[in-house]
């Protein structure tokens, strides 16, 4: 049953050193500031889990904090490649980093397939595709009707997921609208999830019956972070700082540059910053 | 008005390749950029759908990512990303996908996912993505790319996305039924697949660009159509339409976080 | 591309003998006037897919319209048993038919799958049940990562897929808000699909940015029959009609009277009657 | 007041064993009515699903079918079939599944497919639906039927769905890791499942139920609990909330479309 506490209290209460963590989010409603605080906490030895590990994920290795990463597209989107990622696969810096690769499509599934609490997923894919040489996870079925082989690939089950949404009711029943990504998929998946939310509404009435709402049982906890997302964007609140994620190309392009910023705007900010920055137009 | 720079090119000659009964599944980058030229200009029915679930969208400056708030307020609907790759892609609704590429191989193969070994890369790319199972799905696939010798080569590093394999019935071998890569558009020329061999073929020159050029350019031994044309020139509408759109979406992305 | 034709044109042009057929609906906006259509045309030797066979498959396989049912629960919901369901099973009146029966799971899978472009769908199910003993296309596969033994159906195509929805905009997309059943997995399932709606307006500017709609290409035709799923409902419309289904358990006990009901409000009735009859209170 | 029906002793019964913590998976019909009469009782915070894809319902009136209007408007909300069962069942999500049954054997296995030989059935009945699936993905399964000779037999003609197959360890050796049905309550008692045998022991007898009573209405020989009590009788609450509820219904039942 959703508990609501505040950002630190949820991440130091549902996260630890080893766990395998998903923060999602498909360029929309990225869970930035929940992030920031595991960084902050010094959360180590992080399976870290995503479709599309973007600046949050080039962060979280830069730190050092990640042992392994499960993902699909690893870049800065639009923008170009992930700095400090690169550094950690290329240069083992600041530590090396252990990959299990997939494609969307797999890990789309994979997250689908772990929220219907199934062992693994079958879909058409992977045909002619080398990571089904690298990857040993990438195995196949036998559809027992027409005989054609499918690719399959296991479940995704977080030991924690870590999502941001646009609110949540005074219940605890949280509300996701716009791109809405794998995020149901990697909420339901994960053994706990914690959402952080722009506000808290008194009910949800007016809202369309087919939104989609994670209702309070199945979630562990909600912290109140207006802005949590930024750089991303959370729709009808504020839009995305593309500026942002361009800037962050020079500020990861270097390693002292990057401890820097890290120190700066995130070991010494907190989740109360967030609201801040979807106001200002520039970042360091 | 400035004539076409080689890039501006590329963007109008792939966009001309789109119908309006065309739904696209868009890579980022140029593939955006040509789909929403089309839809912009000849081809105002064309569906475009995104990776994070937007279908039909029709956005009003370029995406910077696959996911901007833009593409979900002006599409029909936004579905959630498994459905999109089950239903959409996978369902085989797919008429046209369009895809980049870091490396690419005569035979349409393409790698995005490292230089050098899987294991110990020189250089690590960000993956696949979408790309590996779109390059099956997708009834047919259209590839845009700048020319270089370092990205159009003889043999690519890793096959992130199937194209024809090493040609002739290789997909067919694998029990795939849809066309494949069909049409390559780069800054200099468009070429085609061969429908035998399965290698690209130079079918047009974009004006000025002589083979001399498409050659330096290319990391493979460059295969000419049994005539070669010219690619037509950019017309006045195609390039201000285009200029109009990359300007509004540059202004757009230098913008931080406004409401 | 979805193509606005009257009803009786929408159905002849796409429904053919021998044809396997989904009218699907949850209990929510099921297709009578199509299926009333389809039963005026005599379309016959008809597969019949459903998961709730109710009230409109009795009528259907009461003419002697279906050779076969595919299904999870035939029963007039809340009332009770499925007569003239009962009279082709237990008597083979007017004809024998034949049953692929599954669980609800099953079904929603397997078309699911079938929306998927799948052949086969894998889900936990049919543990113990019996029905795996006498349906051979309830098979096994094997988790390829736990050696778990999982439930394998074939997917669901049909040829042609019947809905009713709320309402179409212009262009032929169309909306579906609610209980939104299996409708669009039925209609993404097929090779065609063919919508009733309630009305049709300009545009959908102003609904929910992830409400339920097919794009007007996933679509073959469009057909405006007011009152279209009467006497089930359309949220937004009408309500259900719940004394026709508690009246339809003694119109269908009896077969002449079946006979003469069948003729005077379906054979002899037309598409527009069904505007009339979400507004009156009794059936015959 | 009037005292208690059988039918009223029957749906209180079974209301009071669920708890304001539950997530119910409802079937139509009694265990619908003792789910809502629980919600409006002494457990206002449970949870009821609908397999029509309702999530959190609280109707005003008891459904005539599972995708009721009123389901949908009182929900937190509502999601396609194929997720409701994926997601929500299969996921694991159910603490509860609500069953009724047609035909029923000591170990709880049901039979709601049909009477006689599958093949040529003397009676054909409504078939499985959700039932197999809740019956083994819920964490727990409450029955509740009324008493018959017919409907409680010593061995089913189907196993529609099943319970604890022929006692003992059967779910586990079918690598079924959830409880199973663990009570029974029919008009005249309440059961529970032995640990051991895993067959249904009668624990309470309603008021004024004797033990002759329960075994003329049964087709297995009852077995008894080591303590047999009463069934606490109902409470004037429990009951004017019912039959408020009930009246309410019917009459909603009895009107037909209006908008």
């Amino acid at each position: 049953m959703a508990e609501f506490l505040s950002l630190s209290e949820a991440v130091s209460r549902h996260l630890r050193d080893g766990d395998t963590v998903a923060f999602e989010g498909f360029t929309h409603l990225i869970p930035y500031a929940a992030a920031h605080e595991a960084i902050r906490l010094g959360r180590k030895d992080l399976t870290l889990v995503r479709m599309t590990p973007d600046v949050i994920y080039d962060q979280i290795i830069g730190m050092g904090l990640a042992r392994k990463l499960i993902f699909s597209y690893a870049g800065n989107p639009g923008v170009g490649l992930l700095r400090r990622f690169r550094d950690a696969v290329e240069n083992a810096w600041p530590r090396s980093i252990e990959l299990e690769e997939h494609s969307h499509a797999a890990m789309a599934n994979a997250y689908e397939a772990g929220a219907a609490g199934l062992p693994f997923a079958v879909f058409r894919g992977y045909r002619g595709a080398e990571l089904a040489r690298v990857n040993k996870n990438i195995r196949s079925v036998m559809c027992p009707f027409t005989g054609e082989q499918m690719a399959a690939v296991p479940a995704i089950r977080p030991d924690v997921t870590f999502i941001h949404a646009q609110r949540a009711n005074e219940q605890g029943d949280v509300l996701i609208e716009g791109i809405l990504g794998v995020q149901k998929e990697a909420a339901l998946a994960a053994r706990q999830t914690v959402v952080t939310v722009e506000e808290v509404v008194h009910d949800f009435d007016g809202v369309h019956p087919n939104a989609c709402i994670l209702p309070r049982w199945a979630i562990s906890a909600i912290a109140v972070v207006p802005g949590g997302s930024h750089p991303s964007y959370a729709a009808g609140y504020y839009g995305r700082d593309n500026a942002y994620y361009l800037a962050w190309d020079d500020i990861a392009a270097d390693r002292r540059r990057f401890t820097a910023w890290m120190k700066q705007h995130v070991l010494e900010a907190s989740a109360a910053d967030f609201a801040e920055r979807t106001k200002i137009r520039e970042i360091g | 008005m400035l004539p076409a720079t080689p890039s501006e090119m590329m963007t109008i000659a792939a966009a001309r390749l789109l119908k309006s009964e065309d739904v696209c599944f868009v890579g980022i980058g140029p593939p955006s950029a040509a789909c929403n030229l089309a839809r912009l200009t000849h081809a105002p029915g064309i569906t475009l759908i995104y990776e994070s679930g937007t279908i039909g969208t029709a956005p009003a400056v370029l995406p910077l990512s696959i996911g901007d708030g833009e593409l979900c307020r002006t599409a029909v609907t936004t579905v959630s990303v498994p459905e999109m790759f089950r239903y959409w892609l996978q369902g085989g609704r797919i008429s046209i996908g369009f895809l980049g590429a870091a490396q690419l191989d005569p035979f349409g193969n393409i790698n995005t996912t490292c230089i050098g070994d899987y294991a110990r890369p020189k250089t690590r790319l960000p993956g696949g993505g979408g790309a590996p199972e779109i390059s099956t799905s997708a009834a047919e696939i259209f590839i845009t790319m700048q020319q270089s010798r370092r990205g159009m080569v003889k043999a690519i590093d890793f096959i992130t996305s199937f194209g024809h394999g090493e040609g002739g019935d290789a997909r067919a071998r694998l029990g795939l039924h849809s066309k494949g890569p069909t049409t390559l558009i780069t800054d200099l020329a468009v070429w085609k697949i061969d429908p035998e061999t399965k290698e690209f073929h130079a079918h047009s020159l974009h004006p000025g660009v002589t083979k001399t050029k498409a050659e330096e350019t290319c990391g493979w031994d460059v295969k000419y159509a049994a005539f070669v044309g010219e690619t037509p020139p950019a017309t006045v509408l195609e390039l201000s339409v285009l200029r109009d759109l990359v300007q509004r979406s540059q202004a757009a992305h230098r913008r931080s976080a406004a409401a």
